[in-house]
C-alpha cells in the first residue's frame, strides 16, 4: 500500500532499549566531534596527501562493491537455493574472513596471492604480475573481508522471500537466470541494498588487511583509514579524528542520499 | 497432444493416488472439496512438487516417471498455470507480469508486449498496464494472472479456480472469452471449480476429486444426472441415497425402503432433486409410495423458494415455497413426512 | 644462570627485603616490548613473590590515549620519546622518564637474500620491493635519518605504518629489503638475515619508562620502573637485541 | 512447502562469478593452514593463556550479540516500521561505526567512557564506576563495532516483510508490543539470525576498538584477537596463524552448527 | 451499537466517496463490480488506510474524523476482518491463529485455545489444529481467517468473499455457520460478495457500490426486482433498459419503443427476466406488443436453459430451451426477433 496510518505510538519495550543502543552508536561520535581541533580543520582537509586518500578511499570501497555484488550475490544464492553437497560448508567458510583479525587476512592473503603465494607465485613467474603494493591488492583485500557481509545478508533476504513465485515463472517457461533475474533479484532487492551499504562501509573502513596486503603507499594503497592509522602512530591523533570524522561524513552523506532514492524508488 | 496422468503423493495426511487422461483439445473441469487434493494434483502436473510415484506424459513425451528417474523441469514443460492466490510478481508492472512468459521464451520486449496489451484488452483491463499488482483489486489481479498464463499457448493448462474472485458481472464475460479461447485451443487443460455451473460451461468432461481419489468422471450432463457420492449429489443439487435393490424396491443401510419405478438388483445409487419432495404435516395417503417421518434440521432461503433440510432414517433436502413454509408452520426441530413418487426417482449401479 | 644471579642483586639492592612490594603493578607496555618484558615478569616473580605484574600491551599513543582517559595504570614504556613527552604533556606522569633501551635499525632482507642487496644503497634501486616504515612513526623517522647519514635517496614500494608489517613482508618474501628495528629482525628468526650497514649506530631510538601519577600502586610500580631500568631489565633487553643506554 | 523438486543445474551466469567469490575467500584460509606449525599445535592450543583467552572471547562476544540483539532489533524496527522525524539521519548515524577505523572508534569509545569522558566522568564521579580495562568495555567494543551489522541486516528483512500481516494482528486487537513479538519478529527471523551470525562473528575478530577502549589484560580483556597480536609483535606469528585457526574454527562450528539448527527448524 | 460511514478516498484512479450506515444486529452486503472500491472500504473501516475526509463513527464513537484529527488505531476498533488473501500468519500454527486475537485481549493461553478449537469444529476444520497455514488447501485457509475473525466478537464484522474459496460441499454449511452466528450477533457486519444467493441469504440489506459510489440500496429483495443498473440486473439475471416514459410506452435513447402495462412518466427503468423473452425467426404476430429485431451475440449453456446474448436498438439476454436453439437455428451472428409481453415488464422510476 502506497499510504498508511502510521502508529506513531511505540512500544516502550522497544523503545527504551533502542534508545540505549543509538546511545552506545552516538554518544562515541559525539566525543569525537567535541574533541576534533576545529580550527586546522580546512588545512587539514585540503591537504593533498589527504584529498588523495579520500579518493583512492572512495573508488577502491566502490569497486571492491561491485566486484562483491557481482561475485557474492550468486554465493547468497547458490546457498539459499540449490541442494548443493557440502553447502552448510560452504556457507561456515564465507563467514571466516569475519572473524579473522584483519591482520592475519592479511597475511593469509600474502600467503596465497603473494610473490611467493600459492596462487601469486605462479602469476608472478608466468605474467611476471605481482599483485601486493598495487590498487587492485587494496581491492582484493576490501573484498576479501566485506563481502561475507553481503553474502549473509541476502542470503538471509533470500530465505525470507516467498518462493512460489519462482515456481510459478518456470511454469512461464523462464530459464533459471531469468527466473533469479527478474524475479528473485527484485524481490529481494532491499536484502541486496542492506549488504551492499554493509560492504561498502567495510571496505571504506578496511584497514589491518589492506596495510598488511597492500601495503600503504600514498596515492596507489593509502586510503583514508591507513592514514588515520600513520597519523595515530605518528601521535596526531587529532588528524586521526579529523579524517574519521571525514570518512563518517562522506559515508552518511553517501549512505543517506543512496538509501533515500532507493527508498523511495522502492 | 494429450495428457496422460497417474499421480501418487503423500503430503501431510493427504494420500493422492489419482489416475486420469486429458484429450487434444478437451477441457477437463476438475471438482472436489476442499482439501481433495486439486491443488496439489496441478502442482504435481506442473512439475513443482515432485512425484512419489506413478507417471505423467504429455503429448508422447514423458514428464514425470519416478520409477525410471525421469522429472522434466516445470520451465520445459511449456504448462501454463493460474493458481488461487495469483502470485502476481509484485515488482514488474501489470504489463510486465502478462508479458514474462513471452520474453522468457524469447520474444523481443516490444512484441511480447504488444501480444500482452492485446490480452489485457481481452480481459476488460485496458488503461491498467503500469499499475503494480499491489495496487489491483482481487479480481482485477486475477484476470492478470489468467492472462499471463494463456498467452504463452502452453500445452497444458492448469487453471486453480480462475475466476473465483470475479464479480457477477465480470464472470460470465471472461468466463465466455475463456470458453472461446479453450474452443480453439488444441492443448489440454484441466479448471479446477467449485462452481458446477462453471464445470458445466467450460468442462467436457468432469473428473471429481475426493480424498485424492477420483470417485467419479465422465460428461457433465452424466454427472450431473447420477451423482455417486453425496458432494457430487449436492454440487448439482440432487439428494442421493444408496441402497440394495431387488425388484421394484430398494433397501437402505438403515433399514428405510424405497420404492422404485422400475427394477433394479445389487447396489445402486438413488437420486431425486429436491423440489420433487413434498412436506405435508401428516403422512400423505396419495399416490406416492415413498413417504418418510423427518425431522427438520435447517430451513435456508434461496432464490424464490426455501430449501429444508431434514433428517431421519432417509435425510432428504426438500424445496418448497415460502407459502408452504407458512402453511405448514415449519421450523428448525418441527416434525414433517416426506413423499417422493417412485417416478421422480433415478436409480443406477452403485 | 647469569640472569638469574644479576635479578638476585638487583633486587636485594633496590628493595629491602622488609618492605617488598606486593600487591598488583599494571604495566602498560609498547607492543615492541612483549617478548622481553614477559620474561621480565617471569623473573622478577623469584625476587618478589608477592609482586604480581599484569601487563597491557598495545601501540605506544593508544596507551597514551588510555592514560589520557584515565586508566588506572602504574608504569608506562613507550618505543620513542614522543609519545611519553605527551604522556607528560598530559600530566599523567610522575617524575621524568627514564631511557631503558634503545634500538637500532637493521637492513633486513629475507632468508637466502634473493634481491642481492648488499648495503643501503640498494634501497634507491626502483627494480627491487622495498618497505619502509612511514616517516611519521617512531622507526620510519630513524630510517630517513638512517638514509640520510648515508645520502641515499630510497625508492620505496611501501611506507609502513608499523614496524611489525615490514617486518612480516620480508620473512614472507613480499619485500627484497626493508629497515626494520634490530630486535624485530631477531624476532623473525631464520625467516630473515641482516645485511650490515654501518652508519646505523647513529640512528637510535629511545624507550623511556615512567612511573605515573595515579598509580594505584606506587611501591611497586617503582619496583618494577627499577627493575626494567636496571638489573635484570638491561641484561634480558640486550639478549633481545636491544642497546643499553 | 516442505519439499519440492530441486533444480539442480545452476546457470553459468551465477556459477561462474560465484566460483570466483569462493576461491577469493576460501584461498587465504587454505593458504593459513599450509603454514601451519602442526606440530607445535597441540601445546600452543592447551596454553593456560590460549584458553583463558578462547573464553573471553566466546563470552563477550556472545554477551555482546545478546545486547546488540536486544538494542538492535528495536532500532531496526524504528527505522522500518515507523515514521520517526530523523529516521534517515539516525539510519546514516547508526551506520557510522561500519566505516569508522576501529582504533578511532576506541579513542572515541574512551572520550566517552572513559574515566574523564562526557558520560563516564560522570560515572566514576558519582558511582566511582570506571569502564575502561575491564571486560564489560571488551563487550561495549564490541557492541560498537558489531550492532550495526545487526541492524542493517533486520531493517532490510523488515522491509522485505509484508506489512499486511501487521494490519491483520492489528484488527485483531493486537497491541503493537503483541504484533512485534508474535508476529513482525517470527516473519523476519531468518534475518534476525543473519544479522545476529554477521554481529557475533565481527565481534568474535573485533581487534581495534578492544585494543584501545579496554586494553590487553590476561584474563580480563584480552580476547583471542588481541592474543594474536601480542603474539606477532613477540615474533611469534606462528602462533598467531594458529590461534586465527583456532578462532576459525570455533566459529565455523558453531556457526554451521547453529544455522543447521535454524534452517531445520524454519 | 450501530455503524455510520461516510467515507472519502482518493487512490489511484479510484474515487471513493461512499456513506452508508448499519443498524445494530444487522448484516448489510456489499456488492460491486471488480475494482469499485469494497475492500478499500472496508480497509478504511477497519482504519488501516486514513481516510481524506469524511467520518466513520460505531456505536455513538466516532473512529475517524480527518477534519477533525481523529483517529482510532486498528486495534482499539475491535473490528474483525477477513481478507480476500486471508494473510494467515505463516508462523503460527492455525490454533494459534484463531486464538491470536483471545491472546491479544489477555485471554490466558488455555482459554484462548479451547475456544480456538470450539471454533475449528464448528467450522469442520476439526484436526487440523498444529497444521501450518502453509499446509492448508485454498478452502481450508479461507475458514480458517474466518474463524480468527469471528471469535473475537467484534462490534464491527468486515468479511471480505469470506466464502469465495469453499467447496460446494462446505459452502452452504459454512454459510449456515455464519448466519447463525451473525444471526445471535449484535454488532454490525458488512459482507463483500460476488455471489448474488450469498447476498441474499446474508444479507439483511444490500449496499451496491460501482466506481467508488453506491448506486442502489435496499432490502435484498427490493433490489432483485428493481435493478437501477446494468451490474445489478446481470447479478440478479434481469434485463434493464432505461427510457423515458409517457403512458404506456417508455422511448430508449436508441430511439426504440418499448410497450407498457400501466402508466409511467418521466425517466424510467424498465426490467424483464430473461425467461419472458421469446426468440422467433421473424416478426411474431401475437399478443406480445414488444417484437425487436436483434442479432445473436453469443450463445452459452446453462443449467437446462440457454442463454442467448442478443444486440440491436433494445439489447436483451434470453434463456430458451435448448431444443429451440436448434429449432430456430440460432448461431452467433444470426437473426432473430425478440418478443416480451408487457405485462411481464416492471417500470420503476429512475
Ligand atoms: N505442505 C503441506 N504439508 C502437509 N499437508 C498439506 C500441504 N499442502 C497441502 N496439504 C494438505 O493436502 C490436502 C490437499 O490440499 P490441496 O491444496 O491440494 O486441496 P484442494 O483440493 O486444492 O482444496 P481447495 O478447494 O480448498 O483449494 C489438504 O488437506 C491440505 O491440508
Ligand atoms: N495501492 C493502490 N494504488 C492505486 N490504486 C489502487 C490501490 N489499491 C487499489 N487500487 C485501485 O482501487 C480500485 C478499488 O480497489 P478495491 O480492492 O477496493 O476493489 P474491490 O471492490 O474490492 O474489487 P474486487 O471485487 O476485485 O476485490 C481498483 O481499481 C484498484 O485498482
Ligand atoms: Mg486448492
Ligand atoms: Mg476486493
Amino acid at each position: 500500500m502506497s499510504r498508511r496510518t502510521a502508529d506513531l505510538r511505540v512500544p516502550a519495550a522497544l523503545l527504551i532499549p533502542a534508545a540505549l543502543g543509538v546511545a552506545i552508536l552516538v554518544l562515541p561520535m559525539v566525543g569525537l566531534i567535541a574533541r576534533a581541533p576545529w580550527g586546522d580543520l580546512p588545512s587539514i582537509l585540503t591537504s593533498d596527501e589527504v584529498l588523495t586518500a579520500l579518493r583512492l578511499s572512495l573508488v577502491t570501497a566502490t569497486v571492491a562493491t561491485g566486484v562483491a555484488l557481482v561475485c557474492g550475490v550468486p554465493i547468497a544464492w547458490l546457498l539459499a537455493r540449490t541442494a548443493l553437497p557440502g553447502r552448510s560448508v560452504l556457507r561456515g567458510l564465507v563467514t571466516v574472513p569475519l572473524v579473522l583479525p584483519p591482520v592475519v587476512g592479511g597475511v593469509a592473503l600474502l600467503m596465497v596471492f603473494g610473490r611467493r603465494g600459492l596462487v601469486g607465485g605462479w602469476l608472478y613467474d608466468t605474467f611476471g604480475v605481482s599483485l601486493p603494493f598495487t590498487t587492485e591488492a587494496v581491492v582484493l583485500a576490501q573484498v576479501f573481508v566485506a563481502m561475507p557481509f553481503l553474502i549473509v545478508a541476502v542470503e538471509g533476504a533470500l530465505r525470507t522471500a516467498d518462493r512460489r513465485y519462482e515456481d510459478v515463472a518456470a511454469t512461464l517457461g523462464a530459464t533459471s537466470w531469468t527466473t533469479f533475474r527478474r524475479v528473485t533479484l527484485p524481490a529481494v532487492m532491499p536484502g541486496v541494498l542492506a549488504g551492499a551499504v554493509l560492504c561498502w562501509a567495510r571496505a571504506l573502513g578496511e584497514f589491518g588487511a589492506t596495510v598488511t596486503f597492500a601495503g600503504s603507499f600514498p596515492g596507489t594503497t593509502r586510503t583514508l583509514p591507513l592514514e588515520a592509522y600513520v597519523a595515530i602512530n605518528a601521535g596526531d591523533s587529532d588528524v586521526a579524528i579529523v579524517l574519521s570524522l571525514l570518512m563518517i561524513a562522506v559515508s552518511v552523506t553517501i549512505l543517506i542520499g543512496l538509501r533515500e532514492r532507493w527508498i523511495g524508488a522502492a | 497432444m494429450s495428457l496422460d496422468a497417474d499421480l501418487t503423493l503423500r503430503r501431510g495426511d493427504l494420500e493422492l493416488r489419482a489416475g486420469f487422461a486429458v484429450a487434444p483439445g478437451e477441457v477437463v473441469a476438475l471438482l472436489g472439496p476442499n482439501g481433495a487434493g486439486k491443488s496439489t494434483a496441478l502442482q504435481l502436473l506442473a512439475g513443482i512438487l515432485p512425484l512419489d510415484a506413478g507417471r505423467v506424459e504429455l503429448d508422447g513425451v514423458t514428464l514425470d516417471d519416478p520409477a525410471a528417474g525421469v522429472h522434466v523441469r516445470p520451465r520445459d514443460r511449456r504448462v501454463g498455470m493460474v493458481v488461487q492466490d495469483y502470485l502476481l510478481f509484485p515488482k514488474m508492472s501489470v504489463l510486465e507480469n502478462v508479458a514474462f512468459g513471452l520474453r522468457s521464451r524469447g520474444l523481443p520486449r516490444d512484441r511480447a508486449r504488444a501480444e500482452a496489451r492485446d490480452w489485457l484488452v481481452r480481459m476488460g483491463l485496458d488503461g491498467y498496464e503500469r499499475r503494480r499488482p499491489g495496487e489491483l483489486s482481487g479480481g482485477q489481479a486475477q484476470r492478470v494472472a489468467l492472462a499471463r498464463a494463456l498467452i504463452v499457448e502452453p500445452r497444458l493448462l492448469l487453471l486453480d479456480e480462475p475466476l473465483a474472485a470475479l464479480d457477477a458481472g465480470t464472470r460470465p464475460a471472461v468466463r465466455a472469452e475463456l470458453r472461446r479461447h479453450l474452443g480453439g485451443y488444441d492443448g489440454c487443460t484441466l479448471v479446477v471449480t467449485h462452481d458446477p455451473l462453471e464445470a458445466m460451461v467450460l468442462g467436457d468432461r468432469v473428473v471429481v476429486l475426493e480424498r485424492g481419489r477420483v470417485v467419479q468422471h465422465g460428461e457433465p450432463a452424466e454427472v450431473a444426472r447420477r451423482p455417486r457420492t453425496d458432494y457430487v449429489a449436492r454440487l448439482v443439487g440432487l439428494n442421493l441415497l444408496t441402497g440394495t435393490a431387488s425388484g421394484r424396491t430398494a433397501q437402505l443401510p438403515s433399514g428405510a425402503v424405497v420404492a422404485l419405478a422400475h427394477d433394479a438388483t445389487g447396489p445402486v445409487h438413488i437420486a431425486f432433486p429436491p423440489v420433487a419432495v413434498t412436506l405435508s404435516p401428516r403422512r400423505p395417503d396419495g399416490s406416492a409410495r415413498n413417504a418418510w417421518p423427518l425431522v427438520i434440521a435447517d430451513l435456508e432461503a434461496h432464490g424464490d423458494l426455501v430449501r429444508v433440510t431434514a433428517d431421519g432414517a432417509v435425510p432428504v433436502l426438500a424445496d418448497v415455497t415460502p407459502l408452504a413454509v407458512a402453511d405448514l408452520g415449519l421450523e428448525p426441530g418441527g416434525q414433517v413426512w416426506a413423499s417422493v413418487k417412485a417416478s421422480e426417482i433415478s436409480v443406477y449401479p452403485a | 644462570d647469569d640472569g638469574d644471579d644479576a635479578a638476585a642483586g638487583a633486587a636485594s639492592t633496590t628493595a629491602p627485603a622488609d618492605d617488598a612490594p606486593s600487591g598488583t603493578v599494571t604495566v602498560l607496555a609498547a607492543a615492541s616490548l612483549t617478548e622481553s618484558f614477559e620474561t621480565l615478569s617471569d623473573q622478577l616473580r623469584a625476587t618478589y613473590p608477592d609482586l604480581e605484574i599484569v601487563y597491557s600491551f598495545g601501540p605506544s599513543s593508544g596507551l597514551v590515549e588510555q592514560l589520557l582517559a584515565g586508566a588506572p595504570a602504574d608504569v608506562l614504556a613507550t618505543a620513542d620519546t614522543k609519545t611519553m613527552d605527551e604522556a607528560v604533556a598530559g600530566g599523567v606522569v610522575d617524575g621524568e622518564p627514564r631511557i631503558f633501551a634503545r634500538n637500532t635499525l637493521a637492513l633486513a632482507v629475507p632468508a637466502g637474500n634473493p634481491g642481492d642487496v648488499t648495503g643501503l644503497a640498494d634501497l634507491a634501486n626502483p627494480d627491487l620491493r622495498i618497505a619502509i616504515c612511514e616517516p611519521q612513526v617512531p622507526c620510519g623517522g630513524a630510517a630517513q635519518r638512517l638514509l640520510d647519514a648515508a645520502g641515499v635517496t630510497a625508492a620505496p614500494d611501501t611506507l609502513t605504518t608499523d614496524v611489525k608489517e615490514a617486518a612480516s613482508l620480508v620473512a614472507l618474501g613480499e619485500a627484497d629489503a626493508a629497515l626494520i628495528y634490530l630486535t624485530d629482525a631477531a624476532a623473525e628468526g631464520d625467516a630473515v638475515e641482516t645485511i650490515d650497514v654501518p652508519e646505523s649506530e647513529q640512528v637510535v631510538n629511545d624507550y623511556p619508562v615512567a612511573v605515573l601519577t595515579d598509580a594505584p600502586n606506587p611501591d611497586g610500580a617503582w619496583a618494577v620502573a627499577d627493575a626494567i631500568t636496571g638489573e635484570p631489565g638491561r641484561s634480558i633487553l640486550g639478549e633481545a637485541g636491544f642497546l643499553t643506554p
